[in-house]
């Protein structure tokens, strides 16, 4: 996709290590990604496939000693106007475009709430770390948030503790802190998963009137297709650390060009689906094997030891990333013959 | 994941090894005790000065060529004793550690899974002996006791237990939630199996953080028991009676080689001990291999 | 001026207890604000008046005439003689808590003739009345009359208003801290040269050396081992005196291993006094033979037991060693755990294990000492010798109650259970002589019968130091045992700017 | 079904906490006939757990009765109870938690066998190797720890461990919402597969209404410790009846583009068992309730043959 | 809370009683008895003495009687009088060292507290580092370093080498009081009593930190733009504290056990050095009085961490 005008995150060519003691693992490789205004993009894929370092990577929340960026890009367009490399800014630079320019929302609620602050307490410190502000009108735009993430009786609210809240309440609580300076761009890592389906659709029309009302970009982490489906304009599937697939929803789901996506989609049991398949003595598509390890990486492409598509090609080079149409892209070489 | 490892993989305890073998400090600290045992078992061999051979004319005498470690109050050689109280020391530090550690981890965990009724007597029971202020405990128990290395054994060990025994308990109390507690007790595990095959590994850091400091704080009751005419009779040596000599202001002052040596034999035994403690708690912890 | 000092640790000195009745030590601090009637003077030799201007003794030795000085308690009022008589009969009854009781039985009246003639009758002659005399602390009659003899030991007036005659006066006691006084400008001797006395309170001896060093106090007792620091230091003076303790190996004569004199002989030759008191006293004892090493009472030519490790053997062959005993360990008992103790523990312990007596020193505190000891029916495998102390002066007297068969627990304290006849015979005697010029003769007699059959061995009397600022000026101490009292003269004390 | 292996009636569970009383489970009554898989979805805190434990005493029941297979469980001593358990086993939600970091697979596969005194240790070991095998999990994992495992193969061992004293009954407490689609494909594959094999009965415990429908038989659907909703599973999905019924299955979000976005969301969240809504405890969240539902607690009535529900609106079945 | 107080208080009476006859049954347990600790064994006394003040003093009868007659009194408020300071009520002369001693071991214990923690979140933030390595020898050290050696060893150096602190003593005898005085005796006293605690705070404090350190919310600070600072003193600092807290709690008993060296070494008058004067001296009823006055505060500290705990935890309602 080209950079336009209102193009708030564009990360090029991102790779992050990680330093183990056997040496060194590449747990994300040459990522490009871009997320306008007002849009949202899903990163799929399954557990450790590398979509949590991606976003801490953008946020710089890697541990210093553990982890680090080793090439690529990240340009933000900040709330001035300014375009920055986030790669190459200094920490105390970086500092304050966290939770100012970039908000932020965990999968854990509860364990991402520190346990003995109050919750308004915890919204309202990055209005006053941002904005400087007192005390009281920080407290006070605390409740202001509250309400606008749909917590009834905010102002008692902002005064519990993070274990008198419902897991629902909690994770519009970390919305509310993460909103809490208008950032251009929402980070939000799974932020659906721990909760129940009654409460998910509950936060992700939450999420998607918020996004709509403030215009920011999201970038949408979460292994549940039926949550893209839902919530995201375009959508990137990872497999060990590298994009699979990528293209606009609709497009992707309708038209699958990876074997993992297509497998990932056919192993979900869709509802009303079972019982044909029961009577009809089907099994569930699973996708054989288990997703390799960074240490352990197979030759050519990743994800050719479990797939039914691969040929002797696929273990020799890594596929680029084909492009199906000019918005949709896939990493695989028989890309045309797979449906 | 490490799940495409190849086929046969060792057994548990020589990855234990591999694993303790693998931590630097922890094999620096078993050096260190490695030599301090060896030096305190072959002294007599290379060493020509006998711990309780008095010399009335060298005594008192500072370090130096014959004496490599000086001599003490009555011409006794000081490294001869240091080697030799380090026996005692450390038989009385280790046997009454374990001993204490046993103690203190029945109790723990029985008062964690055995019931609340079991739970509320212990615990009580624990507290009263923590209100008990030492001095009074330890002058009742060793006169009870009398002197030598068995008694000391048993009076050190029976005043140290009551904080393992809460910290194991608060521990197992945590343990008996978690789910593979759980489907023990669904295969119809009882008491014992609990205590030793889950009980035990999971409170194995708590074992060996309590054994580390408690091995120092062994050695230094004995001291104190010697202070107070009980633990071990002289003039047989220990770590402890050798401090004990740096109660007369001459001694502190003048003769400091004859505290100075056991004293830092004392910080360096506890110091490999402590290190040889990290590394078992990774060496025990299968979970350490990954980073 | 005001001097302050560390007069407590030592010798049996305890504070905490003000009381001068229930006092086993601590004499030199009391005698500071209280005087009892006599006392001893500064070398401990005889018995001279203090608040007693003189005194005479009828013939037949049973009737004291003291004649009083003109003094005054603190509070103004006179002290007369029927403040004494008040003071002797409080010391005489033992539901006060006084600890003299027993030692006061033999006085059978106190009359008091007028206000400065005190007359006391005794039942039987008495060798260690004067004594026990010098240890009666007078007390005013009219402050502590009113308090019921058995409430008087619990009284607070002790620690916080005691009046007495002495040269100086109390005036706050901080808990576990210090006693001031303060001069008492009133003393009939003149007024004191100090303004205040501190007497401060060391739990530890380190802490009372580190003090003196450090100038917060100008005097202290201090052990022998200690000297060297202050030996060569010209602000300090070095004062050395005769503890009048013997130090004693004591057989336990129930246990069987003891019976045959050579062992004990042999146990004697095997140990080198001289050279445990060269290195370990750094010369700071005597070598005793018997109880007794104050010349007049160790006769010439007794048996010196010179180190003779080879005759120690033989001696123990010769007496069946291997049979009686052999190698078995043998418990040596004791209740000095100072560090010196503990070097000579070990020294006696390495001397007696060449001549083949395998001994196995426990040191133990006070009261575990003396339950084992003083038990009636000992347990002879935890008691089969002690290394002990006697306090044999200044009345030569005192070592009876140690060494007389009559004394065996429970009746007394002859904790090595002597029973020997001979000795008993020859104490007595010397107890029961009234004349005081064939007293020492007497003592001597005792002296050789216990250098003959040893019914203990004794090695040596210690000497005791005390160190004092070399500012102190006029400053009377000696080590006392129980810290005297003695005729110190406080009120003369001063300290040079 | 005239004869259930498992028979729960009026299951009550609660604790005291501060002096509140916290009623986790009350009136819980359903059967389990041989061979069948229930199936037990409900929402975070609605006491699945707890009932699956109950029923296997490893947390006590407050009231009620469960029969085993002709045993009465709750009043049975503890030593008798040992002697029952290896014929009823529990799988559990999280692969990482119940598999004891540091045992060995083989040690946590031999632990039944071993607390039993079943077997040497030779033929325990054998025994193991072949439950690894039935997961498909190489034989050589017997030396290996738990954290060497991935998620999914973790899931697996923990099944193993259920299947090494062959028992009739296994509680599976959400055994597949913890790993990965993918995954999770497999295990619910390899679950069907062994229980058609073994002729197990299950209790199956989920959350996720898509997993429940492919692998049980009957559907309970628990709200707040009540019983809503049970039914065979292929006529709940077709004709949810019970107003939470069909607001869980409309909560489902479906990967597929096309699908219709129209769902109904419900208000608020659950309430706290400490003071639960009276009368129906659904109607705080209920599109459908009336006033009249805050007055008595619906009864579980049979609709249609084996289709009960907890709700007084029959106007919307 | 008051409620859940009182009810603690309650038991801990309990405790006190059932403390109170383990503490008499023991001591008598023990060889010697008062009159035994009063004679000097270098200037004997006769025997016929000692009796006399033993049926005085009640020892003659039997155990039962005496615990009996003791409890009675008690009850009443009268813990007796010592045996070794017939003048002295056991009540007041207990009670007249706790302030010391509360003060020592109050300042003792900030100082490890501060210390400790410090040091302890030093050594977790740069872990690995020489800082951590030299604090972890420094701990080592300080746990095995014997209490009356260190006590030793601190007043030769402070008081006499540089003679920079009085050598013992609470205050300095003949003068005014003052809290500069106060404090110039407190302060080496304290610091050398903190010293052992500290290293052992420090250990737990480490552990603790670097385990708060991998909590989500600490990155949840961080991605608010915390700085450093406040992430690790504000966010995790907290709740690090909580174990550390029970630590504090539990070895309160194990300080005053220190303590007794260092009140002997520094002449503080304190609980320490009463105890092992009655100890020394077989004072019966002060070591009666004095046992159930520590206990009642060890009850009472432990009540306060629990209470402490709830108020940094708001997660644990006590009550
Ligand atoms: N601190 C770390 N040290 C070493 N490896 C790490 C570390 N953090 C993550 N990794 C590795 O990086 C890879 C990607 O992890 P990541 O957390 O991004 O996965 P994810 O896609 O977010 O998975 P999930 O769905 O479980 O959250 C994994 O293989 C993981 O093991
Ligand atoms: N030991 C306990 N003490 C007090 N309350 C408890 C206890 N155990 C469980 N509960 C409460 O019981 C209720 C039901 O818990 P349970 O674990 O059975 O729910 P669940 O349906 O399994 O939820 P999930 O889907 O989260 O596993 C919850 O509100 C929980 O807080
Ligand atoms: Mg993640
Ligand atoms: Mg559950
Ligand atoms: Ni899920």
């Amino acid at each position: 996709m080209q950079q336009t005008a209102d193009t708030i995150l564009d990360v090029k060519g991102l790779r992050t290590v990680f330093r183990i003691r056997s040496g060194e693992v590449t747990a994300v490789n040459s990522i490009d990604l871009t997320v306008a205004a007002g849009e949202t993009l899903a990163l799929v894929g399954e557990s450790g496939s590398g979509k949590s370092v991606t976003s801490l990577s953008v946020m710089r929340l890697l541990t210093r000693n553990i982890g680090a960026i080793a090439a690529g890009s990240i340009h933000l367009k900040r709330k001035n106007g300014a375009v920055s490399n986030l790669v190459s800014l200094a920490e105390h630079e970086m500092r304050a475009i966290r939770g100012n320019d970039v908000g932020m929302v965990f999968q854990e609620p509860m364990s991402s709430l520190n346990p003995v602050y109050t919750i308004g307490d915890q919204i309202s410190e990055p209005i006053r770390i941002h904005r400087w502000a007192d005390r009281k009108t920080a407290m006070d735009a605390a409740v202001a948030l509250l309400d606008s993430v749909g917590i009834p009786d905010a102002r008692r609210r902002a005064g519990q503790y993070p274990h008198e809240l419902s897991g629902g309440m909690r994770q519009r609580a970390t919305i509310a802190m993460a909103l809490a300076c208008d950032p251009t761009l929402l980070i939000a890592d799974e932020p659906t998963t721990a909760l129940d389906v009654t409460i998910q659709a509950q936060i992700l029309a939450l999420l998607q009137k918020l996004q709509r009302e403030r215009g920011m970009a999201m970038l949408f982490v979460t292994h549940n297709l039926g949550v893209v489906a839902e919530i995201a304009h375009r959508v990137v599937v990872m497999y060990a650390g590298r994009i699979v697939e990528t293209g606009p929803v609709a497009e992707v789901f309708r038209n699958p060009r990876h074997p993992y996506t297509i497998g990932l989609m056919a192993s979900m049991p869709k509802l009303g689906d079972a019982s044909r398949m029961k009577q009809a003595g089907e099994r569930l598509a699973a996708i054989p094997g288990v997703v390799p390890s960074l240490m352990n990486m197979p030759a050519g492409c990743a994800f050719q030891p479990r797939c039914k598509f691969a040929i002797d090609a696929c273990r020799l080079a890594l596929p680029p990333l084909a492009e199906v149409n000019p918005c949709h892209q896939s990493r695989c070489i028989r890309w045309q013959e797979i449906r | 994941m490490l799940a495409r490892n190849p086929a046969r993989s060792p057994g548990p305890i020589v990855r234990s090894l591999h694993r303790f073998l693998l931590n630097r400090t922890g094999l620096l600290g078993l050096c260190m005790i490695a030599l301090m045992i060896a030096a305190i078992l072959s002294y007599p061999l290379w060493w020509s000065f006998k711990p309780n051979d008095i010399d009335l004319i060298a005594m008192n005498a500072q370090p130096g060529p014959t004496h490599w470690f000086g001599t003490d109050g009555v011409g006794r050689d000081i490294l001869a004793r240091v080697l030799d109280g380090g026996r005692i020391s450390l038989l009385v530090a280790l046997t009454s550690t374990v001993i204490s550690a046993i103690i203190g981890f029945l109790i723990g965990a029985v008062s964690a899974l055995a019931g609340r009724f079991a739970d509320a007597v212990t615990m009580r029971f624990v507290d009263l002996v923590m209100t008990l202020p030492p001095v009074i405990f330890l002058l009742v128990l060793a006169s009870i006791a009398g002197t030598g290395i068995w008694p000391t054994v048993f009076v050190i060990s029976l005043l140290s237990w009551p904080l393992l025994a809460r910290m194991v308990r608060s521990r197992l109390l945590e343990l008996r939630e978690r789910d593979f507690v759980m489907a023990a007790r669904g295969m119809g595990a009882g008491l014992p199996h609990l205590l030793f095959r889950h009980g035990l590994p999971n409170s194995i850091d708590i074992l060996v953080v309590f054994a580390t400091l408690q091995i120092a704080n062994a050695i230094l009751l004995e001291a104190g028991l010697s202070f107070l005419g009980l633990g071990i009779a002289p003039p047989a040596a220990s770590w402890g009676n050798m401090l004990n000599a740096a109660r007369s202001t001459a001694v502190l002052e003048q003769y400091p080689w004859q505290w100075l040596f056991p004293g830092g034999f004392l910080v360096l035994a506890v110091l490999a001990i402590n290190f040889i403690g990290d590394g078992l708690r990774d060496a025990f912890d299968p979970r350490a291999e990954l980073n | 001026a005001t001097l302050s000092g560390g007069f407590d640790v030592g010798p049996g000195g305890f504070q905490g207890n003000f009381n001068p009745l229930a006092a086993t030590g601590g004499f030199t601090w009391l005698s500071v604000y209280f005087e009892p009637l006599v006392t001893y003077d500064e070398k401990l030799e005889k018995v001279v008046g203090q608040l007693a201007s003189s005194y005479e003794v009828s013939p037949d030795q049973l009737t004291y005439t003291f004649t009083l000085a003109d003094a005054k308690w603190h509070d103004g009022k006179p002290f007369t003689a029927k403040d004494a008589k008040f003071t002797i009969e409080l010391a005489k009854n033992a539901k006060t808590g006084s600890v003299l009781a027993a030692r006061l039985n033999a006085v059978s009246s106190v009359e008091a003739k007028d206000d400065k003639t005190l007359v006391i009758k005794l039942s039987a002659p008495s060798a260690s009345l004067m004594d026990t005399l010098t240890k009666v602390m007078m007390l005013p009659e009219h402050a502590l009359s009113q308090i019921p003899a058995d409430q008087l030991a619990k009284n607070t007036w002790w620690s916080t208003a005691p009046i007495g005659t002495g040269p100086f006066k109390f005036s706050k006691y901080v808990t576990d801290q210090y006693v001031e006084l303060v001069a008492n400008t009133d003393y009939r001797g003149g007024k004191p040269a100090l303004e205040k006395i501190i007497n401060r309170y060391f739990a530890n001896p380190a802490a009372a050396i580190a003090a003196l060093r450090a100038g917060e106090i100008q005097f202290t007792y201090v052990d022998s081992n200690d000297l060297k620091a202050f030996n060569d230091n010209k602000d300090f003076r070095v004062i050395e005196g005769n503890s009048f303790v013997v130090n004693y190996l004591g057989f336990n004569h129930d246990s069987p291993i003891w019976k045959d004199v050579r062992v004990r002989q042999a146990v004697m030759y095997a140990i080198n006094r001289d050279a445990i008191i060269q290195s370990l006293y750094g010369g700071a004892a005597k070598p005793a033979n018997c109880a007794y090493v104050a010349d007049q009472v160790v006769p010439k030519g007794i048996e010196t037991y010179a180190y003779d490790p080879e005759k120690a053997k033989q001696l123990l062959k010769e007496a069946g060693w291997d049979e009686i005993n052999g190698n078995k360990p043998i418990t040596l008992l004791t209740y000095y755990t100072t560090p010196l103790a503990a070097n000579v523990m070990a020294a006696v312990q390495a001397m007696l294990a060449q001549v083949g007596i395998n001994v196995t020193p426990r040191a133990v505190d006070t009261p575990t000492y003396n339950s084992i000891v003083l038990n009636p029916t000992p347990d002879v495998a935890q008691f089969q010798m002690v290394y002990a102390g006697l306090q044999n002066g200044p009345d030569p007297g005192s070592i009876n109650v140690g060494l007389n068969e009559k004394q065996i627990p429970p009746a007394g304290p002859n904790v090595a259970r002597v029973r020997m006849p001979v000795l008993t015979a020859a104490l007595d005697a010397a107890l029961a002589e009234t004349d005081a010029a064939k007293r020492d003769g007497r003592y001597q007699d005792v002296c050789r019968v216990m250098n003959k059959e040893l019914p203990w061995g004794p090695l040596w009397v210690a000497k005791r130091y005390g160190v004092a600022a070399s500012k102190l000026k006029d400053f009377v101490w000696t080590p006392a045992p129980g810290g005297g009292p003695y005729q110190a003269h406080p009120e003369k004390w001063a300290i040079a700017e | 079904m005239n004869d259930p292996l498992l028979s729960v009636r009026d299951l009550g569970k609660h604790y005291a906490s501060r002096g509140t009383r916290l009623t986790i489970l009350q009136a819980i009554s359903f059967d389990i006939g041989k061979g069948e898989v229930v199936g037990l979805v409900g929402e975070s805190g609605s006491g699945k757990t707890t009932i699956g434990r109950s029923v296997l005493r490893l947390v006590e029941p407050s009231a009620g009765r469960v029969r085993f297979d002709g045993t009465e469980l709750t009043t049975l001593s503890s030593s008798e109870m040992r002697r029952l358990r290896p014929r009823m086993q529990y799988i559990f939600q999280d692969p990482f938690a119940s598999l004891s970091p540091r045992m060995t697979i083989g040690e946590i596969l031999t632990e039944g066998l071993k607390i039993q005194g079943l077997g040497t240790a030779r033929e325990r070991l054998e025994r193991a190797r072949r439950a690894l095998e039935q997961v498909d999990l190489p034989p050589e994992a017997v030396n290996r720890y738990a954290h060497e495992f991935s998620g999914g193969q973790r899931q697996r061992i923990g099944i193993a461990r259920a299947l090494t004293l062959a028992p009739e009954f296994i509680v599976a407490d959400e055994p597949v919402s913890a790993l990965d689609v993918s995954i999770q494909a497999q295990v619910i594959n390899l679950l069907r597969d062994l229980q058609q094999r073994l002729g197990l009965t299950m209790l199956f415990i989920s959350h996720d209404l898509a997993v429940v429908e492919y692998i049980c038989d009957r559907v309970i659907v628990l709200y707040l410790g009540r019983i809503m909703e049970i039914a065979p599973s292929a006529e709940l999905y077709a004709r949810p009846l019970h107003p939470y019924t069909r607001a869980l299955l409309s909560a489902i979000p479906s990967p597929d583009p096309d699908a219709p976005r129209d769902r109904q969301i419900l208000k608020g969240d659950i309430p706290s068992p400490a003071n639960p809504p009276s009368g129906c405890v659904f109607r705080t969240r209920c599109p459908n309730a009336l006033p009249a539902c805050g007055e008595t607690v619906p009864e579980l009535r049979e609709i249609q043959p084996g289709h009960f529900k907890a709700c007084i609106r029959d106007d919307l079945n | 809370m008051l409620r859940y107080s009182l009810r603690r208080l309650l038991i801990g009476v309990g405790m006190l009683l059932a403390l109170s006859v383990l503490i008499f049954a023991m001591l008598r347990l023990t060889p010697g008895d008062p009159i035994d600790a009063y004679i000097d064994p270098n200037i004997p006394m006769s025997s016929s003495d000692l009796a006399e003040l033993r049926a005085t003093l009640g020892l003659d009868q039997p155990l039962p009687v005496q615990y009996l007659g003791w409890l009675r009194q008690a009850l009443t408020g009268n813990l007796g009088y010592s045996i070794k300071r017939p003048d002295q009520p056991v009540l007041g002369l207990v009670l007249s060292r706790v302030g010391p001693t509360v003060l020592l071991m109050g300042s003792a214990i900030v100082i490890a507290i501060v210390a400790g923690i410090a040091t302890g979140v030093v050594s977790a933030v740069r872990r690995n580092s020489i800082t951590d390595l030299s604090l972890s020898v420094f701990a080592v050290t300080g746990i095995s370093s014997p209490p009356f050696l260190s006590a030793l060893v601190g007043l030769y150096l402070f008081s006499v080498y540089f003679n920079w602190m009085p050598s013992g003593g609470m205050l300095t005898p003949g003068q005014e009081f003052s809290v500069t005085d106060l404090l110039h005796h407190l302060i080496l006293p304290a610091t050398l009593l903190a010293v052992a605690q500290t290293a052992l705070i420090m250990r737990y404090m480490r552990a603790s930190m670097l385990e708060v350190l991998n909590q989500d919310y600490v990155r949840t600070a961080r991605a608010k733009g915390v700085f450093e600072f406040w992430v690790i003193t504000k966010h995790a600092l907290r709740n690090a504290l909580l174990p550390v807290i029970t630590l504090i709690g539990s070895t309160i008993g194990l300080a005053i056990g220190g303590a007794i060296f260092i009140e002997s070494v520094f002449n503080w008058p304190g609980m320490g050095l009463l105890m092992v004067d009655a100890v020394e001296g077989r004072d019966y009823p002060v070591i009666m009085g004095s046992t159930l006055v520590i206990g009642a505060c060890v009850i009472v500290v432990n009540l306060l961490t629990d209470l402490a705990y709830a108020v940094v935890d708001p997660r644990i309602k006590v009550g």
